[in-house]
């Protein structure tokens, strides 16, 4: 056991762990200290403490300067002054030389309302910035789903530690120095030709508007005017747990009934469901897997081992980008988002005798990287994306906003049938581990033959960025292993090539969390409890429903009888399937 | 910082792969490997950087951010005969900056740029510690002391006819 | 070996290698052949003797004659006159810039007699590239001691007695350092050599490595037994070719002589060394940024505590000591804590090397006990202001010091007088300023450095520099307010209070000195809009007095940009809005016609 | 080359190289040894002073006297070469005539040894040859 140790912060004593940072002991006594670089998502085990930003300075008695208490740890009988006016005063002249640095469009600038750095102005009760100067600017970039407008960057870094330490993909870094350093991609080129998954992580945690998504808002409010066409919605899993947050409601409040009343007067012609082509992902993946598992255990050498998921838009371009000697291994069925689209598209727009081009399909999407999925070649037919638009929860969020309707207040209605249909195990699509024991009910049932009792697989559940787990499936021992966050899947992945690990089926997620901590989700501002209450509600959601396997959603079975036929067959494969790209650089020239 | 888009060969590849593996492609000696990459080609196009960091198993953005901080890493070709102006603090007492200005007046370039016919460029820097001749201007490896905006000319005539 | 009768000593330290108009060294080495004498005559290519002002420089010896300015074609005289006939170069002996005397040896000259030479004390005497002439010299005998007869604990402990502080800038005891290293347990330690002289013009360690590598490289190994590394890394500037060279060359003689390597001297003990490149970022002479630099990242300091004692170099515990500090220490082990002790002031121990360099008349790298005033450097060691100007201020301690004024003159020189009257020890450099120097651009001068190797990590220093920078600029520009003091003092303060490391908390302090000392200069900028050093360009404009102008056009045509008008024989007249003020008019003008306002 | 095995070994070594270095290091301080300066002009040489020099500078290495000899210029006594100039630590300049190996043996044995003047003294009025100029 550590010995305890006595600090004073603002004359009140505490006693804390030796090893305890002066902001953390602050906090537990309730005393607020602004921070700006600094970020602690404890739960996921980051903690980005570059000590630069230097807003949490305090007065340490007998230090020369001003200490950054983010990263100071406290010393016996150390006496802490955060507000001092010596204090104070340096904070607001290091606030008042950010700002001197820092575009004035305050008003249209897409962080408006959700910003640190103006809120902490606002605190600071900044009227006026005395250091006025040359401000440094940059070439504003936007990819298919992220926009940098890096004159905006306050250089906390906290894109960078999640672009290369959190999710090793290595497309930001810190570049040139002193007043012109900010963090880019490589060369300064534009994110898409850099290595970028499009997973949003830097988006998530920048606190001003130096990154973030594309809007499409209007775009969507473009096509919902337009009489010829006929627009559809679908929402994915995690946004149901996370949109309420916007409205002022508490994290993991479920709000699927307001959401759809929303979005049904928002004009939407068909409110469905992503969670509907989620159980088709299970039956595709599903069969994919009993495929390869059975021709595996019959002895056939050939056969790739572990199937991985595919249906998390980021983690398919950080392998096409990072691992594309392994690009065979993942399952070739398209993304929920895709299934859907191509269904719409085809299944659906035949049904009610609309034609391809004159329906427009919408996603609401927790990330960021489905705008990218959307806009990818394969996913098009004849230049018609089969998704027209992918919208983040924030997004939603500000079209609700602008079209006045007061969230709080919606009734609770049902999503459109055919494609509103879904079960327990799509729900849990929106957090880490629950695509594979969406997959395991499924697999477990079809493989066996029996009735799988007990649904909830606990052992696949958790927060832990790498977890494994044997299933058993009467007999046969399926090993199943889960990692959220890519610098997490980096791991798994190198173990497998190494031969260190062996698993038969993986499931993987970008974000950490999964979906449900997503780069299209609210603001957690630091705070990943608010990820464990959304993973809550989604189980919750789960253990509600009727169906909680996806092979017994009627809807998906009336698909598969009126017009696919039977999973991973020749419709099935060209609706529902994929292929895969090897986009490593090279610059070799013969 | 601009870069010069150029093709790369199998042998450079090659050479850029013998520089990394000569300094065991350890990430932790990447400036090393750097300093001798730059010294094979001059400078240090992108196209460079990227090998030197698939080779040093670093992402090229990292490697982009390490040449950027340094000032003696260039993604430019230095001139035929880089100029290079000591601003160290003996030589701005001593008038640097008036020669580093006549420099630029004479050869209508500015720091960090090379004229056009590839043959000067100036760059500054800092210190070469032969303080007792300030203000100092190397130009290539030779040094020039106690040089005047006067004695500019002169210096650049040395080199202009050479080839 | 042939008994050698004459030794022939050129300095091979950059600042004489530069001002040779070719090769010395071969120069006086054929015409020895020549003369059939080069198996009595030795040519022998030292390190720096200091006084770079008169390079480049060959000694003689053993009459110790010291010769200046020596350029290739004087060879010839050399050897025929002082090595053939024994008659001493009048022409090239040092002529005493008040007296006119010519000196002929360097003990009776000025420069000379004040200086006590500890981490110089081979440098001019031993051949950098012969191990021999180091160990003939007493190297490598301090090691033998540590590890044959003192023992880790007790080297420390000498360490702490001697009172050695660091001499890269920050004063820290030696001693203590390694202690603090020492005690941490780790299987795995370093020992890292800070050879990253970034300060412009500081260049004492280049001096060193180039003229006494194994002081360095013996210290290393002394330190890395004490501290139980094995493992010992020399962080040079990329900048500096012939140390690089002289180190690698020194590194494998001590390998062959098995003085690196495995189970030195018998001890059982191993220890070798590695070199890191630096590549151009003053910061790096933080030791944090320094260790984030040699693991190949960006040279971003982070945040102390954790110490590099505790956390450094592969998170391991490291020590970091600069060249000059381990300059010191074979020679502390060798001679006793007490004689080291002995010398200097009563917080500062030993020597400091100072690369004296401005408007002196004696540039060069001296080497004097703590506690030496300003003014014996300057006027006496450094002969005094050039051209007979007058003396206005100095600065030491490079961008992080300051700029003391008349005042400070009988100050005596160590870490803590220096810090008291707002300035640093710093590195080591000395720059003398004349009254043509003005205060405020001066640093200026030096704020522009700042920005220039801010890394950028932290707030404060990323953009508060850049906008002191812009204050003074507006200043020198003429467009200064009033306000505009007080905006640079708060800046300032809060700069050096919330920087995150040592570049930025002591950024700021050539603008704090010179306002502390040169305040009125400020104002009068500001206020009167006037620079009485005339060297703000914005603030003066020539003119051309009519009484005293008799129309020669000598003006008009060295004017580059003809903006002089006026018929011969008439008075001249110029145009302001096209003048560049460069001056030239002055300059030419033999009838004290041009006058500034 | 043989690796340095010990301290004992070092020492060895140092005492071994010591010669190689002490030219320079009595030269740095000449004032802390006996100087002896040999006129070396024309004159000088035509009269053997190169093997007077020659013979000095080996016969106090073999003598274990701690004696700096340098060259000189002519000193003006062209009638007497060769000469030479004995200073003894502290003490005055003193020139001998006409020495050769004889006389530069008594002079290394008495007057560099045990401080004893020897005959064939020019007197020079307390001056160095370097104020006569």
């Amino acid at each position: 056991m550590q010995e305890k140790i006595k600090v004073t912060i603002n004359k009140k004593p505490i006693e804390v762990e030796q090893g305890t940072t002066i902001y953390k002991a602050a906090k537990e006594l309730n005393i607020h200290i602004p921070v700006l670089c600094y970020m602690n998502l404890k739960d996921m085990g980051i903690e980005h403490n570059p000590g630069g930003c230097r807003m949490c300075i305090v007065e340490v008695e007998g230090a020369r300067n001003l200490p950054p208490s983010c990263v100071t740890k406290c010393t016996d009988g150390m006496e802490i002054r955060t507000n001092t006016p010596r204090v104070l005063n340096a904070r607001k002249t290091v606030m008042e030389l950010i700002l001197s640095d820092h575009p004035f469009d305050c008003l249209i600038c897409a962080k408006s309302g959700t910003c640190d750095l103006q809120k902490m102005a606002q605190d600071l009760g900044i009227r006026e910035i005395p250091y006025q100067g040359e401000q440094s600017t940059y070439r504003e970039d936007t990819s298919p789903a992220i926009i940098r407008e890096i004159d905006k960057c306050i250089n906390c870094r906290r894109c960078e530690t999640m672009c290369n330490d959190i999710q090793t993909v290595g497309a930001l870094s810190g570049i040139y120095r002193g007043f012109e350093a900010v963090v880019a991609p490589a060369f300064e080129q534009n994110l898409e030709h850099s290595p970028c998954t499009y997973c949003g992580q830097c988006v998530a945690v920048c606190p001003t508007g130096a990154l973030t998504e594309v809007d499409q808002t209007n775009s969507v409010l473009g096509a919902l005017a337009d009489p010829r066409k006929t627009v559809v919605v679908q929402t994915a899993p995690a946004v149901r747990a996370a949109l309420g947050e916007e409205f002022g409601m508490k994290a993991g409040t479920l709000v699927t009934g307001k959401m759809t009343s929303a979005l049904r007067e928002l004009g939407f012609d068909y409110v469905f469901d992503t969670d509907f082509a989620a159980d088709l992902t299970i039956m595709e993946e599903g069969t994919e897997l009993l495929d390869r598992l059975g021709k595996h255990l019959k002895g056939d050498k050939d056969v790739k081992l572990p199937i991985l998921t595919s249906c998390c838009p980021g983690w398919v371009s950080f392998f096409e980008h990072h691992f594309p000697e392994m690009k065979d291994i993942p399952s070739t069925a398209r993304s929920p988002q895709q299934m859907f689209g191509a269904i719409a598209k085809n299944y659906f727009a035949e049904k009610i005798k609309v034609k391809r081009e004159d329906m427009v399909v919408v996603s609401v999407m927790p990330c960021v990287a489905k705008k990218y999925e959307r806009s990818r070649k394969e996913f098009s037919v004849n230049g018609d994306p089969d998704v027209n638009y992918s919208i983040t929860t924030r997004e939603l969020a500000h079209l609700i906003k602008q079209a006045n309707i007061d969230f709080h207040t919606l009734d609770d209605q049902d999503f459109d049938q055919p494609l509103g249909e879904s079960t327990g195990a799509s729900v849990i699509f929106g957090t880490t581990g629950g695509v594979i024991e969406a997959a395991t009910r499924t697999a477990y049932e079809l493989h066996t033959g029996k009735k799988l009792d007990k649904v909830d697989f606990k052992q696949l559940r958790g927060m832990e960025g790498i977890r494994e787990a044997t299933v058993d499936m009467d007999g046969t021992q399926v090993r199943i292993g889960i990692a959220h966050g890519l610098g997490h899947a980096r791991q798994l992945l190198e173990d497998i090539k190494k031969g260190k690990s062996q698993f038969h089926a993986i499931e993987i997620m970008a974000c950490p969390g999964g979906c449900i901590g997503g780069g299209g989700q609210p603001l957690h501002h630091g705070n990943s409890q608010i990820l464990i209450d959304r993973q809550k509600a989604l189980y919750k959601e789960d253990a509600g429903k009727a169906i909680r396997k996806s092979h017994e959603n009627p809807f998906i079975q009336t698909l598969y009888k009126e017009y696919l036929g039977e999973p991973c067959g020749e419709r099935s494969h060209e609706l529902l399937h994929t292929h895969y790209f090897d986009r490593k650089k090279r610059w070799i020239k013969k | 910082m601009s870069s010069v888009k150029v093709e790369l060969h199998q042998k450079d590849v090659d050479k850029i792969k013998a520089i990394a593996k000569e300094h065991h492609n350890e990430p932790e000696e990447l400036i090393n490997v750097l300093h001798a990459t730059q010294e094979f080609f001059g400078y240090l196009p992108a196209e460079v950087q990227e090998i030197v960091g698939e080779e040093m198993n670093v992402s090229a953005a990292k490697v982009f951010g390490v040449v950027t901080f340094y000032s003696f890493f260039t993604m430019t070709p230095m001139g035929r005969y880089p100029i290079s102006i000591c601003t160290g603090t003996a030589c701005y007492v001593r008038g640097a900056e008036t020669v580093l200005d006549e420099f630029k007046r004479q050869l209508n370039v500015e720091v960090g740029v090379t004229t056009e016919d590839g043959k000067f460029s100036i760059n500054c820097l800092r210190c070469v510690g032969a303080c007792g001749l300030a203000p100092v201007v190397m130009v290539g490896d030779k040094t020039y002391g106690r040089v005047s905006p006067d004695g500019v000319k002169d210096i650049i005539d040395e080199y202009k006819d050479a080839e | 070996m042939a008994k050698h009768k004459m030794n022939l000593m050129v300095c091979g330290g950059t600042g004489c290698y530069a001002s040779a108009k070719g090769d010395l060294v071969k120069a006086l080495s054929e015409e020895l052949e020549a003369n059939d004498l080069s198996g009595e005559v030795q040519v022998i290519t030292t390190g720096c003797f200091g006084f770079c002002e008169k390079g480049p420089i060959v000694k003689v010896l053993p009459d110790n004659t010291f010769y200046v300015e020596v350029q290739p074609e004087d060879a010839e005289q050399i050897v025929k006159e002082h090595v053939i006939k024994g008659r001493k170069v009048e022409k090239l002996l040092y002529k005493h810039p008040h007296t006119k005397e010519r000196i002929s040896d360097s003990v009776h000259m000025d420069f000379y007699k004040k200086q006590i030479r500890i981490a110089l004390r081979n440098c001019g005497i031993v051949d950098p590239e012969s191990i021999d002439d180091y160990i003939a010299r007493e190297g490598y005998q301090a090691l033998g001691t540590v590890l044959g007869e003192l023992g880790p604990q007790k080297t420390i402990d000498i360490m702490k007695e001697s009172g050695l502080r660091g001499r890269g800038g920050g004063g820290f005891p030696a001693g203590l350092k390694w202690q603090f290293a020492k005690n941490n347990p780790s299987d795995e330690k370093y020992v890292v050599c800070n050879a990253d002289e970034g300060d412009p013009g500081a260049f004492m360690d280049r001096s060193i490595l180039e003229g006494d590598p194994h002081t360095v490289i013996e210290a290393m190994i002394i330190n890395g037994y004490a501290i139980h590394a094995n493992e010992g890394l020399v962080y040079i500037r990329a900048e500096y070719p012939l140390a690089i060279k002289r180190l690698k060359i020194a590194l494998n003689q001590a390998r062959e002589y098995g003085l690196l390597g495995k189970d030195i001297l018998g001890s059982g003990f191993d220890f070798d060394i590695q070199i890191r490149y630096g590549a151009g970022a003053f910061v790096c002479g933080e030791e944090t940024a320094l260790i984030q630099s040699m693991e190949g990242e960006r040279g971003e300091p982070t945040v102390k505590p954790p110490f590099p004692a505790e956390s450094g170099y592969r998170g391991k515990p490291t020590n970091v000591n600069n060249v000059e500090t381990y300059a010191n220490i074979p020679v502390i082990i060798n001679k006793g804590a007490s004689w080291f002790a002995s010398i200097g002031s009563k917080n500062s121990k030993g020597t400091k090397v100072f690369a004296l360099a401005g408007k002196v008349n004696n540039v060069g790298l001296i080497e004097v006990p703590m506690g030496t005033t300003l003014r014996e450097v300057i006027f006496e060691i450094g002969g005094g202001i050039k051209d007979g100007k007058k003396f206005k201020a100095v600065q030491t301690g490079g961008p992080s010091g300051g700029c003391l004024t008349h005042k400070h003159l009988d100050t005596p020189i160590d870490y803590d007088n220096l810090i008291k009257v707002g300035s640093m020890m710093g590195s080591g450099g000395m720059i003398v300023m004349d009254e043509d120097d003005c205060m405020v651009s001066v640093s200026k001068f030096y704020l522009d450095f700042t920005v220039e190797e801010s890394c950028g990590k932290c707030s404060p220093c990323r953009i508060g520099n850049k906008r002191l920078y812009e204050i003074l600029e507006r200043i020198t520009d003429g467009k200064g307010k009033k306000e505009d003091l007080d905006k640079l003092r708060n800046l300032s303060t809060v700069i050096k209070e919330a920087s995150l490391c040592g570049l930025g908390q002591t950024s700021p302090n050539p603008v704090m000195s010179t306002m502390d000392n040169f305040y009125e200069e400020y104002e009068q900028h500001v206020t009167d809009k006037k620079c009485a050093a005339g060297s703000c360009k914005s603030l003066m404009s020539y003119h051309i007095i009519a009484e005293n102008c008799v129309g020669c056009t000598a003006c008009a045509r060295k004017c580059p940009v003809n903006c002089i008008t006026g018929e011969k024989k008439q008075v001249h007249e110029i145009k302001q809005d096209l003048c560049i003020k460069c001056g030239n008019c002055m300059e030419v003008c033999k009838f004290n016609a041009v006058t500034i306002i | 080359m043989t690796k340095i095995k010990s301290l004992e070994d070092l020492k060895k070594m140092q005492a071994g190289l010591r010669k190689q270095i002490e030219l320079r290091e009595k030269g740095e301080n000449p004032d802390a040894h006996t100087q002896i300066r040999v006129a070396m002009a024309t004159c000088g040489i035509a009269s053997g002073s190169k093997e007077v020099m020659d013979y000095l500078m080996e016969e106090s290495e073999k003598r274990n006297l701690d004696v700096v000899v340098t060259q000189a210029g002519c000193m003006g006594y062209c009638h007497s070469e060769p000469t030479i100039e004995v200073t003894l630590p502290g003490e005055e300049p003193l020139t001998y005539g006409n020495v050769d190996k004889k006389k530069a043996d008594e002079i290394l044995e008495k007057h560099v040894k045990l401080g004893q003047l020897v005959d064939g003294i020019i007197p020079v009025t307390h001056k160095t040859i370097e104020e006569k100029k």
